[in-house]
């Protein structure tokens, strides 16, 4: 790499627009292959949830965020990175989160998209709770094991 | 130092941060913990089950027996739920 | 699954737009929990390359890609899935192939959009044809042996 | 039945598409490439290295021992290099 990428990391209350992000990212490169991006969305199958609160550790949020990019730009050889992770209000159907990964090749930019989220997932300092649509006691989602699994395997 | 609180542990103890001035014998997190526990019964259900808190020394995470001498700021939470 | 997602593939000249392919996918939605976009685009790092011709077999390039396509959704449990593949000139910079896959669980989502690459990458009938900006004669890009492999994890 | 070829096969051969009529003995995709080699330069140079060439009958991708007498269109063309 001659070039260090400079990753764009942002937290924020306001929603995003992947498709914006995506062309702020490429707009007027020529050295980018593969584009990968994820977004995280509030499910919500059987109609219980009301909303997600996301409350976040303002300053460690960023920091930490901006930890894991520069740990995936050091595995990876990528052109360009975005992070991009609400807090605050959201309700079923809205965007939580954005990953975007550019890079030569599909295959980095696919293995650095799944790693910022198994480490986000773990590590970035958010916590969702739950507004019941029935009004009952909103409650705190609990960590789920897998993610702990899915970020072992970066080890 | 400033001890900052999020999540259920922050709901438990009715505060999101104050400022705390731990004895001179209470040097890892993992000391900071039992110190706070013994403050009241709100603590002491925060940080009922050490193996769900996890803290963080000036923003970045720490383990259990990381030194909190130098720190200026120190945070409680529970395990990370975001993405 | 309750109803058999149905995938959306097109083979077409125009470009398309990211952005307005993953609102189509996720609008009024809340069941997807992950949203994976992948875009192929045209790289050029040196200035050689003038454009790419791509082409195609009419009729079974779609059909091989709703054959892989079916088959990504008979792998995993998807919520929507969207593959557009251009054919035609194309320049640098400019998107050649997205693979949209909508999932409750990311782990889902982004092992069927790098399946569906891999797959598409050595299966569906595309040839590139550069053109070099310097008037040299037009050359036929080789296969990758990598793509083979890349297919091969998938067995 | 109708033969479609692709990319440099195309190329080689100077036809995008035409009808052909192999006689009855040739009935797999390996013995109609033989057969079609012997059509001319074109034909000998495009199918010159057979692990280069693709085949499809009927719009589905074709082992060189598939069959194809029942075969309405079968398409010759290089590995593939979309996406």
């Amino acid at each position: 790499m001659t070039q260090r990428t400079a990753p764009s990391v942002r937290v924020q209350a306001e929603n995003f627009d992947p498709g914006r992000e995506q062309a702020l990212l490429t707009h007027g490169r020529r050295n980018i292959g593969a584009l990968v991006s994820f977004v995280g969305l509030c499910r919500d199958e059987d109609g219980s949830l009301e909303s997600l609160e996301l409350e976040h550790y303002p300053g460690m949020a960023e920091a930490e965020i901006a930890r894991v990019a520069d740990q995936a730009l050091e595995r990876w050889p990528l052109q360009g990175l975005t992070v991009i992770h609400r807090f605050g209000r959201i309700r079923p159907g809205e965007q939580i989160v954005l990953v975007l990964t550019a890079a030569r090749r599909r295959a980095d930019a696919f293995a650095a998209a799944e790693f910022l989220m198994d480490y986000l997932k773990t590590r970035a300092p958010f916590w969702k709770k739950e507004r019941r649509a029935d009004g009952a006691p909103d409650d705190w989602v609990e960590a789920r094991f897998e993610d702990d699994d899915a970020m072992a395997r970066w080890r | 130092m400033k001890a900052l609180y999020f999540a259920w542990v922050r709901e438990r103890i009715g505060l999101a941060e104050e400022d705390i001035a731990p004895p001179g014998e209470v040097v890892t997190v993992r000391q900071l913990i039992d110190w706070l526990s013994a403050r009241g019964e709100g603590y002491a259900a925060a940080f009922a089950n050490p193996a769900t808190i996890r803290a963080a020394v000036d923003k970045i995470h720490a383990a259990p027996d990381a030194p909190i001498v130098a720190a200026r700021e120190i945070a409680f939470f529970p395990p990370m739920t975001g993405g």
